[in-house]
Parts: structure tokens; C-alpha cells; sequence
């Protein structure tokens, strides 16, 4: 497969409460493999997945907010945050975990992979895509 | 006192089979009874012995299992709600002319009257659900 | 005679905290579960609202619940209880009914 | 059993978009046989489950709206609506079905089930209640 | 290069419709399907912010769905169009994507 | 045009499996292509061969399977989500030891991969959840 499209991943609904945000990074993991130009989006009530200090053991279901922070691993760089989710909620981006990779055109500078946006940001990024996925 | 607990999620997509599943142990460890926890709507699924989850995640299924075996608790599928979904035991897989059934130990068929039963002989009542 | 109301949806997606609040009668309490935990958040655009539904109804949240999606202790609104889920069995029997708003 | 409690089924979701609001009505026609004290209360999407002139032909999904208007048989008399709800939607109680139920105690006349009332009312009426089942 | 955005769940419990009314871009096209379709309620309380979302936005219903829901035509918005399954597959094939906000 | 879709919530409980199986159907009377109907998340319950529904209502399972085996469609189920949910075919039940299998006929279990390269493929994806 030579061609290649732009995929969206959009999260719009909280981890642990239901199964869509770990789900979904099961869909982001594998089709890194693909070598497709993959964009995260993070809106609505999706900017809770990104939260830091989440500590799982006191429900019994495994943290799977680590696994974000692997992400730049697989050449996922691009999560786009929408800020009028954030202040919605009371959140600032300090809020969120540091999320990072190393810009192989950059001689491996470490780069930041949260882009926080505004709304508008937001659905121009959504209407850029060949491909978008909701969870 | 007597508690009744309805589970109305399926295991893993909703939190609601956890919570509930942590609540009846706390009610049994602080003294209370829990003779029934009844499972409705997409909590049937809740009942598959064929569940294999990842094996650093909780077995929602086998916990379930082994606290009704451990406290003998009466745990309840809705016939109606699982024949919809696939759930069967047995029996209702020989009537049904199916060729397999897929209900796990612990687990027993039975009709809505076990829901309002519940609610009538208990203390109180409490839904896990979405 | 009171009720202990459990909501387990964040209201910033869904209106069951909302309508839960607005049925609330002097005395019962809120029981926020799962993703519910996210209405005890101070400084949302939701907490004035949360707070104004409060009158003479105590709020509480499931401490597994907020620590698993992150939310620090200093970002609960100030009249909020934490309970374990022995807590959440205590506020069961302390009140003569529970309604689950799903 | 010889007890008696007051048993209240609260729905709050639209009927077809998911199954709650047939497999509600399925548990009330089962705990009709108990001879139980029961009440039904509508109130936000809920509403919608009364609504006269449902056609599903379109959609391929029984129609079980009828249902609702064998429920007196049952000795099931008593639906509230919130009339608030019912606002907030642009609807009137001339939008819901007849339903009515034929009263023993009063030479068998014809009355209605439904009771619109306000949200001050349905809170009472939830808070007078032994056991409460959410749908 | 415009977007079918297709909504599910009823905006008066669920947030989903005002959230993508708030990302459509001129020329994109919202379709009201399953429960969804409560949406389109004339002289409801959201009637007047759906409205308020449409400018450039073409918004349509799922007729199968209004009519299992029992809404009669004369309840739709004004500007709303019917089509049923084959105009959602023309929807979809007309438009570059379809975003499901689910 | 070929036209992939996701279905992501189980039979009865959501109308994602209805809405998705006309919104296919209508495609395919218009001349479009459907390649393949990937089940995700909940969705992967609709593919049981347990499910057994009262009699006046629509079977969904079997008009999948009807469909799929009329119109050549690849109905392809999550491994990871089947797993979970307890879906298993005849190898999978083999392969973790468990005594039965419910997928039905017309379905097969696959990886995300699937997922991924029908939104390679396809001109358009359209989901359909909750």
C-alpha cells in the first residue's frame, strides 16, 4: 500500500468510565504500522484521558495513561487538544501529562506531541482528513 | 441489612459490572447481606464463561464467579435480556436447538420476577448501569 | 425519609447531574460514581450550577473514582465528601432509598 | 408475600435509539403479577416514550408503543410526566397517547393513567417511594 | 472539501449535537439519525441554538427514524430535509468524509 | 464508490447494528461497494450465533449473516474487543482452552489491521455507535 491518507483519531469521552478511550489507543497502536499521517484529537470530554497523576488501583482497571507518554514511539506525534474543552472543565494544559518524542528531522531534539488548539483550530484539523475514526 | 444489587452494563465497556462489584463486597465486608445481585439489559453479559480478557487486566467474570461461590450469593440473569444477546445456559440451549451455551458457573437463568422479588425482600436496592 | 441519588455520567457531556439536582429534595445526598466524579471539579463551568443545587443536599464522590482519572484533592469543590466504596455502603443504608440516575 | 411496597419505575430515555425504555416496560408487565403499589414516572427523554403516532415500518423495529395502552389491564394506572420535561421538548400533552384505565371503585369509568405534573411534584412523588428502578 | 457529520443521541440529555454544530465549517452537512432526530423539534428549548449552529450548514433528518419517534412533519424545524437511507448514502458519497459524533 | 463501515455498539441494545445494516443495504441498491463491515468495541456481540430473539422481532445476527453471505461482505470482528466480550470461533475456543464457540456463520475474527486498511481502501467510512 503506497498511498497514504490522513487519519483522525476523535476522542471525545472520559477513560475508565467506559471502554472507548482505551479502545481506541488499541485502534492508534496497531495502525502506526500502516505509516499513515495520524492526528489525535482530544475534545469535549476526551481531555480527561490526557490528565496526569491517574492512579487506577483503588477500582481495579488497569491505567492505561502511560501508554500515551509511548505514543511518540511509534511515530504519533500530533495530539491536538481543543482549549475550550479544557477551560470547560476548569483544566490548564499543567493539568495534562507531558507527552513527547524526539523529531527525527531535528537531530532528535525532544518536541512536545499536545498541541493545545482552539475550537476553530480544531475543526479545520477535522476537515483536513481523508480518514476520521470517533471513539 | 439486606441489600439487592442490579448490574444493567456488560463487563468492560461499562465500569458499572466493577463498581457493582466492589460495592457488594464492601456491603458483605461491613456486616450487610447481598442474597441477590440480578443482571439486566447488557449486564447479561456479565454470565459469559467465554470471556477471555488481556492477562494484566481484571477477570470481570471469574471475580464475579468466585464471590457468589465464596459468599453464596445469588447471581441472576434475565432470560429475556439473554436470549436477545446470547446468553444461554444448558438447558436453554437444548430448547433453543443451539449447539452451544456459554454461561459460567455462579450464574443462574431465570425471569424478571427475581428482579421484583428482590426488591420486595430486601432492604434496599441499588443500580449499577449507564 | 431521604434518598442517596448515584449519578455516574461527567455532566459536562450528559444532563443526569443536572436533572438529579433538580429532583433532589432537603436532606438526600449525591453520590457521584465513575465518571461522575468529573461534577466535583471547582472552577468548571458547570460548579456554580453544581453548587446552586446543593442547598440543604450533601455531595459526596467515590475516591477510587476521582484518583483514578487524576483529579487532584485540591481541585474538588470545598463541600464535597470523599467515601471508599465501604462509605458508599454506609450512605445506602443511611437513607431510606437509592436512586440511580442513568 | 403479604407486604406491599411502593415501587416506582423512573424513565428518562427515549424509546428505539437504545432498548431501555422496551425492557423497562417489560419489567412492569412481569411486577403487574406482584400485586405491588406501582407508579411510572417520565421525565426528560423519557417523555419521548408516550409520544402518539409512532410508525417503525422505516426503521425495521417493533412497535411497542402500544403497550403502554394495555397497561390498566395490568392494574398499572399511574404514569406521571413531568410537564417541565415535556416543555423543554416542544411538546404538549396533546403530543402523548391516550391511555387510560377503567377504576374499579368507581363503577368502572374510564380515566386517564397519565398525570401531568411539575418537577416539584415528581420529586415528591420519588421521594414517597419504597423502590426505585431506573431505565 | 466539506464534511457529513452525522449525530445519534438526543441533544436535550447528550451534548453531542451542540459540540459538532461548534465544529461544522460552510458547506458541511449535519445528519439527525436514531435518536438523533429529536434534534429537529421545532419550539423546543434547543430549537433556537440549532438554528443559531446552521448558518452555512445544511441540516437533515432520518425519516424512518422521526416516523418510528411518532414526531409529526408539521414539529420539524422549517429548514431541515428528509431523506432516508438512499439520501444518506448520497450524503455520504457527496461530501469528501463523514465524522460520526458519537 | 466503496464505502467501509464500523459498527460499534451490540444488537438491541443501541440501533447502531439496524441503522448500519440499511444504511448498507441502501449503498448497495445504489450501486456502491461495501467491501467490509468491521465490528468494534460492543459491536462485536452482534456476531453470535446464540442470540434468540422473541419471534416478532428482527433477528440481527442472521440478517448479517444473510446479507453478508448474498452480497459478498467481509464481516470482520475485533479479535482484542471479541476476546473481551467473550466471542470466540471454533480456534479461538481451541486456543484458550474453553468448551465452547458462538461466532456464526458469515463472520470472521480478525485484527484492528482490518480496521486500519479498510480506511486505506474504502473512498469513505461511516460509523455507526453510541
Amino acid at each position: 500500500m503506497s498511498e497514504t491518507k490522513k487519519f483522525l483519531y476523535v476522542n471525545r469521552k472520559a477513560p475508565y468510565g467506559t471502554i472507548y478511550a482505551l479502545e481506541s489507543l488499541e485502534v492508534v497502536l496497531i495502525g502506526a504500522a500502516f505509516e499513515q499521517d495520524v492526528s489525535l484529537a482530544f475534545l469535549d470530554d476526551g481531555v480527561f484521558q490526557l490528565t496526569r497523576g491517574q492512579d487506577t488501583a483503588g477500582i481495579g482497571i488497569k491505567n492505561f495513561s502511560n501508554t500515551f507518554r509511548a505514543l511518540g514511539d511509534y511515530d504519533v506525534t500530533k495530539l491536538f487538544v481543543e482549549r475550550e474543552s479544557l477551560d470547560e472543565r476548569g483544566l490548564t494544559e499543567a493539568d495534562l501529562q507531558a507527552i513527547t518524542y524526539e523529531d527525527e528531522n531535528d537531530d532528535w531534539a525532544e518536541k512536545p506531541s499536545i498541541r493545545v488548539v482552539s475550537r476553530a483550530e480544531m475543526a479545520d484539523i477535522m476537515a483536513s482528513q481523508d480518514v476520521v475514526l470517533s471513539f | 441489612m439486606k441489600i439487592g444489587v442490579v448490574v444493567s452494563e456488560g463487563p468492560y465497556t461499562h465500569q458499572a459490572a466493577d463498581t457493582a462489584y466492589h460495592f457488594v463486597k464492601a456491603a458483605l465486608d461491613n456486616g450487610h447481606e447481598v442474597p441477590r445481585v440480578f443482571f439486566y439489559h447488557d449486564g447479561v453479559n456479565v454470565s459469559t464463561r467465554l470471556s477471555v480478557p488481556p492477562q494484566d487486566e481484571r477477570h470481570i467474570q471469574n471475580n464475579w464467579t468466585a464471590l457468589a461461590k465464596d459468599k453464596g450469593i445469588d447471581l441472576v440473569v434475565c432470560i429475556a435480556a439473554a436470549q436477545r444477546r446470547g446468553l444461554l445456559d444448558e438447558n436453554e440451549a437444548k430448547r433453543q436447538g443451539k449447539d452451544a451455551s456459554n454461561i459460567a458457573e455462579g450464574f443462574r437463568i431465570s425471569g424478571l420476577g427475581q428482579l421484583i422479588e428482590m426488591g420486595i425482600q430486601t432492604d434496599r436496592l441499588v443500580m449499577f448501569g449507564d | 425519609m431521604s434518598t442517596l441519588h448515584t449519578v455516574n455520567k461527567s455532566p459536562f457531556g450528559n444532563g443526569a447531574l443536572q436533572s438529579c439536582l433538580k429532583h433532589c429534595k432537603p436532606g438526600d445526598a449525591v453520590l457521584l460514581i465513575e465518571d461522575g466524579v468529573y461534577g466535583a471539579i471547582a472552577g468548571s463551568a458547570l460548579a456554580a450550577e453544581v453548587r446552586a443545587g446543593l442547598s440543604d443536599v450533601a455531595l459526596y464522590v467515590l475516591e477510587g473514582d476521582v484518583k483514578a482519572r487524576g483529579i487532584d484533592a485540591g481541585k474538588i469543590l470545598g463541600e464535597v465528601k470523599s467515601v471508599g466504596y465501604g462509605g458508599f455502603v454506609d450512605l445506602v443504608t443511611s437513607h431510606d432509598r437509592t436512586q440511580a440516575w442513568l
